[in-house]
């Protein structure tokens, strides 16, 4: 039992240690790895996400679409 | 007549015993959490489903021959959880954290729920009648991890025998997370901490977001390769998403693979939840340590995040600590909820949505730790 | 030289057997029907397509190395047709039927089309060189049930050497019941009774909607465990469409899931379609008592209907106890139109859609009973 | 053969007695759980069920924007 | 201490040795390649990160218990190449083949590749360290098919240890078609060749596109049994698409079902990309014979053409020929693009299109007889 | 080695022969195909295909709904 808890507690100080570390290092990682980034490939800052846009963008060429033609319909009326 | 013995032989009514009927309770009781009160549906209709499918006597639908039984493969030989993971690598946006990368310390902290939630479940050996090998003290912490798959992987590696529990706990108490944590943030922060407004993030280029995931799996190969399969695959998932040249595949791994798999998968771990390996003390242990390991991993971000706040130069608000357990997206919108109370024009969302994601990280490495360490 | 009589001893034309080429015609008359009358085109394609592949010589796509042989495991293991039994269960709307209960007991009467053609086939044992066990005479009876999966997975468990034959027969009737039908429904009624109006629907709330899956599971675990695999999946597909809380998961099992499991499972049906195990006169036996189950079922639906009718105090239409064999929608569609030709304001459909989906019901309660009671 | 046949026909009776007393314990299970939520969970009928209602909202959305796109331009063109 | 040992001795840095590192860099340079440089990403970004995971030392996700250990049974039960065709099928339209059946001789006539790449195979071994059996040369050869899915099923049949680099060479030679192809193409033809205008192409009807790939079948069972797994699954796709009565299978096919198993058969291939496997001099030779292959493929497509335009009737423009060798429909849009500069109105584009899809008939026709002939 | 390469000849003309065989057929088999079908299930030519004609079918419909309603509307106010 005191034995299980020593591994416990060993473990919870590599454990704890470990995710620190890493955790740490993919800081700098990340550091350096975006200023190499926007040093040698700077970017426009990307537009918003859009995964879904197919929807609305058949709602948009629909609006568009109706806009004209109803546009044109009116003046033909007039 | 003999047929009428014999079909009254086989009725469920003539076969049921009081754990199965318990259990099929305890399935209803998760369908009814998942429906009515919106906890973790997604996972909990199809866990709670399985748990009520594997107890009905006589069917054996958990046992060779059935479907669950088969299903369960799944999860035995790892390949569900690490799908799972994909696709929410795929669904991921890292922009928040690599705008501001040292909040994923705040990710690091938060884990100490999972180590002291362990050393709880060996201290737990001191109750007469319980008794948590190592291994299984291991798969209870992962709870702490507030990560779903990231939980199921681990104990279906150290502890196949309590994955039901663990299961269940795990994503009952993600579901609990707007319960669970703000009596504890406010506890730990002053009303001025609160009120904290953190500066607006730059914007994060394309190539860094494609850059990120292979540096991820690289440092994972090369401190920790027990933690690749989960950085790994989520690290897949993540660059489909962001390389944008195959939006057929990362579309797919983010629903469809992703819904199939997470059915196979809810039920499966249902099958889990036997009476046998459930109606046990050890069980009420889980979930009292499970809520322990989700409090502390609170604390824990909170107080990490206070400690950084004095020493950074610019502003860190205390609250976003305590996304740092993961739980995405919930615990980031706690913390957006407790900001707004205390400042009405203070957004954390997305300050917290880089804790959050780096939780995420950080309990694939302390589960790498454990699935390392732990023979 | 020799290359070339080895080349022309591993073409299909030396090593075609009569057995061989005969079943490929069978597999293209499947294909015929499928695309060109329309028989059920989602099942009878991938199974006709199945029995050409599976009966080419030297290929052996059929056999262990070949892919067909590797996807029949999907059905000697009953996970397809239990998953395809969860997409039907999403795609199923037990509304009308919750409006208006009585019609269950219609959806009950049409089941005795299994138990009469399984007394015709063992009564076809008289015939010489014809042989029927009980668990064959099972298998062929649940034709009548006119529900494919059900079908598949009763006689993938008692009669997995019939199981080609009798999936074909299935769902070849399913697709002539607007011929089948008709013919019975104006014999046993008169136009009188074709011309019966009945009562709006009572609007049914989503709550009865969700609790009723639930129930259906409940009341099967209790009387009839041997039943759960199939109503436990159909009541889980249910249940995620009406919970309205994993609507993702909703739609991935009534489309790609559905889709995927329909193209594997056709094609391992087909696979089933030897020569050895169709060219039997068992298969004459099996079609022609497929018909007789399918005609019988439909009687005994519009006698049961008839019957009701004279006691209910709401008028039932007898058409629509034709509908409780199940073959979902078509059943209902074809009470629909006898109704509107005997008075073109009288609307049947969604009446007939009751005791239509409770034939699925009762044919997985049928089945549970032959798996149960047939060792 | 004959044995064969009475196992049959006791299989018969069994089966559909089982299947009219499962389907109708069903119909006073439906009964009465209709009555308990009408009493204790009442609730305003269900729409139609509208399983893809994405798709129609999108066209209802553009449908939306159209005309107020429109309008707003007939407006400005006057 | 002894943890922090144990730990040191668990990390990649540790354990790493020359060959692994050396296969990551190749994934990487897939990756690389793959995202950078638009090389058939769907494929070599899973086939990258397959070999970045499978070399991962301690981690053993390619051995048993990994994940992509249990994948790669897809690939070596054959699953996967097949499904993969059967969708390929689906989204393969034989209008403009219909149209022009001559051109079905371009793409016999551009498989002479993958016999003269065999030949070559077979001639390295005079080469001091190569040794190439027959089965060998012929997995090597089909790299000239230029048919990814081809490539694998054969080379997993008969060289399963090539088949990391057989696959990795078949893409990437496909996705270097726009460079390979046009200076073969140019040598080949003048200038007036190339301005060649050919007729437009008659309709072709629904009926003839239905009953095309049964007729593709039929041939194959008669001639070449041994093509009929890959030539099968293609004409099941292929009907599914032109029937017009399974259309959401045929949808499902083309999208979530060929994107699952091409997320699967990428990680799958990318295991077998072992430093053991790889790291060897005959991958040089593949990675040579592969360039030989695509070269001798254009050309014989080319001259094929020039002489079918000496005798036919009708016009028909040299540069077709090269979409002959498949790699589709990159192939034709090379054809149509050297057309162009030729002559700004030349539109060849459909035309190549013939030639290319009957080059993925050819490829599986050579595949058939290898798969025959080699025992 | 030798052998080898005999072997590999020999593979080659059965091969390419095979390959040109079957589809030299399959030339023959389609004409015949064509002409059958052209003469016996005369249609008219297909229309080009829509795989995925439900969007715009959805944005054809809110197009439609879109004019008709602000036509409508341009005829109230007016
Ligand atoms: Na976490
Ligand atoms: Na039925
Ligand atoms: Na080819």
């Amino acid at each position: 039992m005191a034995e299980l808890m020593s591994s416990g507690i060993e473990l919870m100080f590599a454990g704890m240690g470990i995710v620190f570390l890493f955790l740490t290092m993919l800081v700098f990682a990340i550091n350096l790895m975006s200023s190499l980034v926007q040093r040698f490939f700077p970017e426009a800052p990307p537009t918003p996400a859009t995964p879904h846009s197919a929807p609305s963008n058949i709602a948009d060429k629909a609006t568009v679409a109706a806009i004209i033609a109803a546009v044109h319909q009116y003046r033909q009326k007039k | 007549m003999e047929n009428l013995i014999s079909l009254w032989h086989s009725t469920g009514l003539y076969n049921f015993t009081g754990g199965q009927a318990f259990m099929m309770l305890v399935g209803f009781l998760l369908l009814y959490l998942a429906i009515k009160k919106g906890f973790e549906p997604l996972l909990l209709l199809p866990i709670g489903f399985g748990a009520i499918l594997s107890n009905i006597p006589v069917a054996g639908i958990a046992e060779e021959g059935g479907l669950l039984y088969y299903l369960y493969f799944g999860i035995k030989l790892g390949i569900f959880p690490l799908l799972i993971f994909m696709g929410v690598g795929a669904m991921t946006d890292f922009g928040p954290m690599l705008a501001n990368p040292k909040t994923l310390l705040l990710g690091a902290a938060a884990q100490f729920g999972i180590f002291a939630s362990l050393l709880g479940a060996l201290a737990l050996n001191a109750v007469p009648g319980l008794e948590f090998s190592l291994k299984d003290a291991a798969a209870i912490g992962i709870i702490g991890g507030a990560d779903g798959p990231t939980a199921i992987y681990v104990a279906s590696k150290l502890s196949p025998d309590l994955l039901g529990a663990i299961a269940v706990a795990a994503y009952s108490y993600m579901a609990l997370v707007p319960l669970i944590q703000p009596p504890i943030m406010r506890a730990l922060t002053t009303e001025d901490e609160r009120k904290i407004e953190m500066q607006q993030m730059r914007a994060v280029s394309k190539t860094e977001k494609i850059v990120f995931p292979l540096m991820l799996l690289l440092l994972s190969i090369l401190l920790l390769p027990s933690a690749t399969p989960l950085i790994g695959m989520f690290a897949l998932g993540n660059l489909m998403n962001t390389c944008g040249v195959v939006e057929r595949l990362s579309q797919t791994a983010q629903n469809e693979l992703i819904n199939i798999v997470t059915i196979f998968l809810g039920l499966s771990v249902g099958s889990k939840l036997s009476a046998d390996a459930f109606l046990q003390l050890q069980t009420l242990g889980i979930l009292g340590l499970g809520a322990v390991a989700f409090a502390i991993g609170t604390a824990s971000g909170v107080i990490m995040a206070k400690i950084m706040n004095k020493f950074s130069d610019t502003p860190i608000n205390p609250l976003i600590g305590a996304a740092g357990v993961s739980a995405v997206p919930m615990a980031a919108r706690v913390a957006n909820k407790l900001g707004l109370e205390s400042n009405p024009h203070n957004f954390l969302l997305m300050h917290a949505m880089g804790p959050n994601v780096a939780g995420v990280i950080g309990s694939a490495v302390a589960a790498g730790v454990l699935l390392s360490l732990i023979k």
